[in-house]
Order: C-alpha cells, then structure tokens, then sequence
C-alpha cells in the first residue's frame, strides 16, 4: 500500500542532513557544555554555531537566542515569564482566541494567580484585527501575545500591526511563530516583537528542542531554575545533538525557503482546487492567502474527523483533524470554533499539511482515496440522512 | 500502541447493522454535535424480541464501533436482556475503550435503550403489537 | 596523548546499544505520539515501552512515570508543581543545604511566591540528619526535599528514614535521585518518597530527557501547560528519540548495574588509597561509605581547583572542579562550604567521576599527571608559600 | 568554543615571572580565597623603572593568565606608565576574557599598583633610593 505522510503540522521528519550533522553528538562528542575541558569546549563550540544559524533564520542576533526543551517550553516561558518579569507595572495580559494551548493554557495559569487575562476574538478566516487588540489594552497591561501562524487553520497574521500598537504602548509583544519559523519568512526586526517562539520539528528538524527569542533588554523570569546555562535564563544540561539539529535545520530552511514554499503551495492549491469537484459540502478554512503554503485545511459536513483520518489511515494517508492530534479530545477544535463554525461542521475537519518529500501523486492518491471514504460515512450519518430527507444542515 | 483495540477497529472498518429500517418499531436518538457523537438505532419487534436492530452514527472510531456491537449484541435479543446492555458491556466486548472516549463515545446502549423505550410507549398507547 | 574521560558526573556518553535503540526515531519513526495514524501509533508504542523500563529501574508502575526533558525541569517540576498544589494546605518547604541548584533555586523561587523555606544542615560528610528535618517540620509544611546522592560529594543520604518522618507528619517527600538513579539500586517502594526525579545523561543515555515518578494519587501542578500529553501533566510535543533512548538506558541500567558497581568502586578506591602517597594536604570529601561507587573527590590545599582542570585537560584528563562545571562561578561549591570545609580549602575541589569505560590503566595515568599538576600550582601559589614559611593553613 | 582566548592560554599554561623577590622594593597583595583569586606581587625598582616583577597567585586560569600578562606588561616601564595599567587594558592584551571571570580574577593591575605604592610608601619615609 501507498504510504503518504501529509501531517507535517504534528511533526516533519529530520532531514538526512540534520541526522547526520547530529549524529556526532549522540558519539564521541557527548560534553556538557558548561564543562572547561576539551569534551566541553567541543560541545560549547556546537552550541555556539547553532545559535548563529537560528539567529540567521529570523534576523535575531545569537545572544537574543534561548534554546528550550519544545515550543510549548518555549511559549510556556514567554508567557509566563514576561508577565511575571513585569508584574510590578500591571497584571492584565491579553491572547487570541486561537492561540495553541500552550499559550491559553500558561495564560489560563497566569489568571489563577492573580492575573486578568483578554482573549481577542478572529473573524471567519482566523484573522486577529489589531484594532481588537487596541481596543483590549489598558493601563496595566504588560503583555500581549498573538500568534504568528495558526498550524490548524493556517492564517497569518498581522504581526507588525499589533507590534505597532503594542509599542505605541509600551507593552511586551511575544508571538507564538511555531508553526511558521522556518516554513515562511519569519524576522523579528520586520515583525517588531519583543519575543519569539519556534521549534525544530515543525521544520525538519529535531522533537526535544525549541528555542525563544528575547529581544536585547527585556527582561524575563526563568521558567527552569537551577544552573546559569542559557545565561541563567534557562538552566539544565543543553540538549547538544538535538540544538545542533536545530541549527542545521535552521540553515537549510533560510537557504531553501523560497523553493520550499513554492513546492508546498502548489501541492496545496492542487488539492484544494480539485476537492470540490469531487467532494460536495466540504469547507475550507482559514485565510484563502495569508496562509501556510503548505497547509490545507478544511471540514466534510455530516461526518466526524476522526473517523474520517482513521479511514484513510487504513489507506496509507496520515492526516490529522481539528486539534485531535494534540488534544485527543472529543471537543470540536477551539480555533474553528472561534472563527465561527458550528460544532456540527467543526467537528468534520480534516488537516492535510504537505511536505517538501510529497509529491503531486500524493495529491492524486488522496483525491482517489478520500471521496470514497466520505461516502462510506455519509452513508453511516444520521446527519446526512436528515440533509438528504429535509435539506436540514446545508451550509 | 493503537489507542484502540484491534475489536474496536474491526467493527469501526466494517460496521454492522449500518442503516435505517422502514417503519421502525422504536428509534431512539442521543448525542448531539457539541459533544461530537450521535447515534440513531432503529429497532423492529417481534414476539418480545428485536428481530432486527440498525443504526447510524455520526461520530468518532470508538462511537462507530461501540454501535456497530451494540446492535450486533442486541440482535435476537428479548427487550427485557436488551435492555440490561450497560456501556461497560460493550466495552468488555469491544476489548476496551480508551479512557477519554468511554463516555462520550459509548452511548449505544443508551440510544438502544430509548429505541426499545418509545417501542414500549407506543405498545402502551395501543400501538399494534 | 592519552584522553581519559573523568567527568561522568556532568555527563555520560551515549551506550552503543542506546544509539542503536534511538536511531529509528531519528529515521523513518518520526511520528508524532499523539497522532492517530500510523506514525503516531508506533512512536506511542516506543513511548510506552520506555516508560515500562524507566518503572522497572525504579520500582515504580509505568503510569506512575512522567517523561520530562532535562534532570532540571523533573526538580522544578516537583518542587514548584508540589508546593503549588498544595498551598491550601500551607506554604512551608523543607530542602537540605546540599541540593542541586535546580531543587535550591526552585525553592527559592517559590519563596518569592509567598512560601516559606527551612534549609537542613549536613554534617561533615554531607549527611541529612533525618532529626534536622523532623525538628524543622510545622503545621504548615507541605512539602520536603532531600536529595538522594550527592553529585559533587558523592554522599548518599538516609532516604527511607526521612520518608518515615514525612509520611507520620503527612507531608510530600520528593527526592532528586538524578545522581543516583541507573548508578546504585533505587527503589521508591523502598525509599518510601513520593516523588523522585531522575535524567537519562547520567547513566549512559540521552541528554534532553528526565522523568518524573509521582506516586499514585500524588498531585502535582503542571510545570509546562498545552496540550494532554502525559496525561495532561507535561504538555509539549514528547522527544521520542531521547525517550526511547532513556528507556534502554534504563533497561541496561537494571541488568548491569551490579557489575558496573563493582567495577567502578573499584577504580574509585584505587584513585583514593593511592592519593595520600602522591599528594600531601589532599583532604577526601565526601561520606568514606555510602558513596556513589563512582565518585572519588577531594580537595587539594593551597591551589586553586579551576587551574588544576585545565592543567589536567592540557595532559588529556577531563574532569571537573566543585560546581564549577553547572555554574561556571568563581565561588567555592556551596555543597562542601555546607559540609564545613573553609572556602580556601573548598575553592581547591577537584572531582573524578569514573565511567564503565575507564579502566585501571586509567587510574594510573592520573596518578602519574596530577602530581607535577599540584606542584607546579602550588609553586605559583601564595598560600603554599605563607604555609612552607609559616605553617600557616594546614589542614 | 574554549572560554578562554589561546593567548590567556598561552599565559596559563606557560606563565611568565612567577615566583617572590628577595628583599623586593613592594609587595602588593590582593583578593582573597572567598573570592577564589588571591595575587601577590613583588617588585625591584631601579632609576624609577620596573627592573624586575615576579608574582605569585592562587586562583583559576584566568587569575593566572593575568598575573602573568601584568608582570610582563609592567618589566621595564617606569612606575608611572606602569601604574597606567588598567584592568581593561589586561583583558585586551589577553585577546578578552570571560565576561564572568573579569571583575574576580582581573586583580592583576591593582596588586602591582598595590605593590608600587608599598614602595612609595616607603620611599616617603624614607628608604633607600
Ligand atoms: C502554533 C503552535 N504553537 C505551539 C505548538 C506546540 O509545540 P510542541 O508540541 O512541539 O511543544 C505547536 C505545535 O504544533 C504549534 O503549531
Ligand atoms: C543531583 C543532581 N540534580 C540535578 C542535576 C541537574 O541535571 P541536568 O543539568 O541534567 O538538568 C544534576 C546534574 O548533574 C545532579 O547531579
């Protein structure tokens, strides 16, 4: 059977030459960093280079660079971090409606310790419009954190608007761009953020690392106490093979973006164009442009996702549906939700994110797989049922 | 590891008792969107025992799977047994369900249950059998 | 040159047959475990696979284990995540003097949050006196935190006895077992805690992975808020790899470790009995038996500990001085200044830490180079002449 | 990448005028083992010129490295030129060092300076030359 990997959003394999510029490291250079002989200085060396190479990716500079265990570490310490640094001057903070969990989560946390917590709504196509943000700020304001790119929905947002409004404010702008850096354009100078957060294994690189950019001068309160690695910022023992990994992958994708978005566009668009002829009732989401060249999301009305990925699981094709992949919830995808879809329809996403190993026969096998799949659910669906005998449910 | 047994995926990939029947008996009817399963069972009579049961379901592998075996348990069966199928049978049955989906995804026999309820309503009403 | 690795205590290298375990997850394995696809199944069942052989090394239940990403993220999880939970029940935190800077800092975060913070003496040879804690316990107290082994000292503390003080007073017993753990027998049925951390770089796997064991029924607060992995109790996307590979370390951990016991108590004896002969004014640091069979520490009079390391590094000798290694600051370990030792005699601390690789011959070079290393120090050094003058310093 | 520079390393591990004076002209001696650098610096003063510098120092490489670089910046400048050594001027000859070890282990220049004035001191009071 056909094996077609198109859930690059949950996790993209490595690239052989990020394996290979790590395997090194998991040898005969296993030093602790922080170590003042020869097995440290090699491993130090490492660090340094790859710090270079993610500063080069979004036009940070090195020392801007902390390096964590995950993205969701990295939001986690930006979140909480810069709202506990400036607790003094306020303690109001405000999010999207569809930032990851990891960021409403830390928010969520943050409110149970005193803090006040805005969530920003979206419009039909997952846009945050930046006059919501202004129209949220007061005067104890510290924080505000709106994402870069949705992974689920895809939409890019308008980030050097509110970086604008933010700074006229005085306020710490962090942007979760996890699901962006490394797969489009991504500069914290062009963006104006004060934070950033980005991780390996949205880009070909390893699980197990993610890093934070902290503009020079702002200040943030450590998630991980201990030992003064990363600075004193983030203590622990670096994870080297999985930094250097990130590094690597870091460099090919300022090198490669441009044909790598091209790739991953047209792949997309193939199959978005193609779907309606064969799928009634299905809706895209997420922004018809300003969007992740590589993601195509949308929802099958009158069927559920997970038996819908489940389905073309057995047909080789690995997709993931609303949020299921990281929440394993039965809940409809909150993203979805806050850009105004019914849960019934919610509840019919699918996500097909390409990658830069997928191929125009991938797009061809899914729009020969999926339509029968549909059938075979809709055929089980007491919602269609209900369509078909009194046209209830049409969108 | 699978989060479902290899049972749950037989009956999730070839469900039984998939459908409607014409003149049912009872229908019973549960779940809605938010929670993210709805099943509808269909039922018809005979002599006090479900000749025939069919369902269809909207929802996850688990809420596919767990009405496709509740039909098949409850096929042949007198009202009264059918009556005793409790979720936790048809997890038993199922070779178990993962924990976040027992209860959400496991309203078979509820569904069930209310199809032979609103049988057991019109038998009351004077319906014909 | 000979190139002896002495620094097992800042890091172990990767086992060949940990490497091997890992390489798939770095290959075609790269899945997602939270995903519901193939990919996401196989690296969920690696996941659950490493989890049983963490629980094995430790005596624990499989779901009773929570995969974190450093030794310092499973401290400042339990400390801060146990203090947090229960803070109804009052805000007092018990810690010795001796712990790792990720428990110490941790602690006194938390401080910063409104708890307040009882520090336990250690004697001489850095022993907790389980009647230090018990006298220090209030009303109030929720949590203590004892380490199990000592890195830099090597001194292994009465765990089980002050588990039986916590338990009669009701009080959360977490205990930092990361120098210990996969080196000597560590039982937490045995040690009666209800919480003890530990990391995969300390016995032969994976830098970027820890995990936490917490008791049945135990509660803790997330440390890292998103999405439901480990059961909604550290989200993040998990690093398969490192897990996969701390599980194996694991595994061997459990089968060799007797032999590997011996074999290393027996190097570290020979260092030590062999010492007074070479070097006069060397005072061994540490408890004289209950020690980590691996560890041999002292400190050497008059010099300093940092230029020692590096002479020893120019000779292919990699080893590690007080904290030095985990802080890089100028300051004497605070772990020996707990154990009494005077900051001159402290800022001379020097720490071999054997591996499984190491051998006799290997022993023997040390005790070829470190002599001239102490002489050539000392004759640059202003105290070892005020004491050749004067006798002054001697300890 | 190494902490230090290869020139502190060079001054390290081939340290230049270590050893004491017989019967210096000043002794200047700082830090102390709290802080973990402790430098001690003896000089012979010919016609208002540094005719000898010797050192001794207990602290870690960058301690060393700079006592080192000190003695051998200050031999044969007058007292004057030589009191102009400052810690900066130090870390520059050493090709930098570590941002953490400059304040703790950059003694060198205030030991000399130390020692110098020891000799003023004495001078004033009347000594020898
Ligand atoms: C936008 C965004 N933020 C945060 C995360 C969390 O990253 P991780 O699960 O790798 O920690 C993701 C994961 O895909 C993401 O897409
Ligand atoms: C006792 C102890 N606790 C905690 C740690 C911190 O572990 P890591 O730096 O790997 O996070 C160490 C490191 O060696 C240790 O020895």
């Amino acid at each position: 059977m056909r094996k077609v990997y198109l859930d690059h959003a949950a996790t993209t394999p490595l690239l052989p030459e990020v394996r290979e510029a790590m395997l090194p490291y998991l040898g005969e250079l296993f030093g602790n960093p922080s170590c003042l002989h020869d097995w440290g200085d090699a491993a130090r060396e490492a660090m340094d280079t790859a710090r270079e190479q993610v500063a080069e990716l979004i036009g940070a500079s090195a020392d801007e660079i902390i390096f964590t265990g995950s993205g969701t570490e990295s939001n986690n310490f930006a979140v909480k971090g810069l709202a506990l640094a400036q607790q003094g001057r306020g303690k109001h903070i405000i999010v999207s409606a569809i930032e990851h969990f990891s960021v409403l989560h830390s928010a969520k946390t943050l409110e149970k310790w005193g803090f006040e917590l805005s969530e920003v709504p979206v419009d039909r196509y997952g846009v945050v419009d930046p006059d919501e943000v202004r129209k949220r700020i007061r005067k104890d304001t510290v924080l505000v954190s709106v994402m870069h790119a949705n992974g689920e929905a895809g939409t890019i947002e308008s980030i050097p608007e509110i970086a604008r409004i933010t700074r006229e404010n005085n306020i710490s702008f962090h942007t979760d761009a996890i699901a962006s850096a490394g797969t489009v354009p991504v500069n914290v100078k062009e963006l104006g953020v004060d934070a950033l957060s980005l991780a390996g294994n949205q880009f070909y690189g390893p699980k197990g690392v993610g890093a934070l950019y902290i503009r020079q001068g702002v200040r943030v309160m450590p998630l991980l106490d201990g030992g003064v690695q990363e600075e004193g910022r983030r203590a622990g023992t670096e994870n080297v093979p999985a930094i250097v990994g990130l590094g690597k992958a870091a460099e090919l994708a300022t090198k490669d973006m441009a044909s790598r978005m091209k790739h991953l566009g047209y792949l997309r668009d193939r199959l978005l164009n193609e779907l309606p002829a064969r799928i009634d009732h299905a809706v895209i989401t997420g922004h018809p442009e300003n969007r992740l060249p590589g993601n195509a999301s949308f929802c099958v009305q009158f069927i559920e996702g997970e038996s819908m990925l489940m389905l073309l699981n057995s047909q080789g094709v690995a997709v993931t549906s609303g949020s299921a992949c990281t929440s394993r919830a039965l809940k409809a995808s909150h993203v979805l939700i806050a850009m105004g879809l019914s849960h019934e329809i919610a509840q019919g996403s699918v996500l097909f994110t390409f990658g830069i190993d997928n191929t125009e026969k991938d797009v061809d096998y899914v729009l020969e797989v999926l339509p029968p799949i549909v059938e075979k659910l809709r055929q089980m669906s007491p919602l269609y049922a209900k369509f078909i005998k009194k046209g209830e449910g049409g969108a | 590891m699978p989060i479902y047994s290899e049972k749950v995926m037989e009956y999730f990939m070839n469900p039984r008792n998939v459908g409607e029947i014409d003149n049912p008996d009872g229908v019973g009817e549960v779940g809605n969107p938010v929670c993210g399963d709805m099943m509808t069972f269909y039922i018809k009579v005979k002599d006090k025992r479900l000749e025939d049961v069919k369902f269809k379901t909207f929802g996850c592998g688990a809420a596919i799977a767990v009405s496709s075996m509740v039909s098949e348990m409850a096929k042949g069966k007198t009202l009264d047994e059918a009556k005793k199928i409790t979720p936790e049978l048809v997890a038993k049955e199922l070779d178990g369900l993962p924990k976040n989906k027992f209860h959400c995804s496991n309203l078979g026999a509820q569904a069930l249950s209310k199809a032979i309820d609103s049988y057991l309503k019109k038998q009351a009403k004077g319906g014909k059998k």
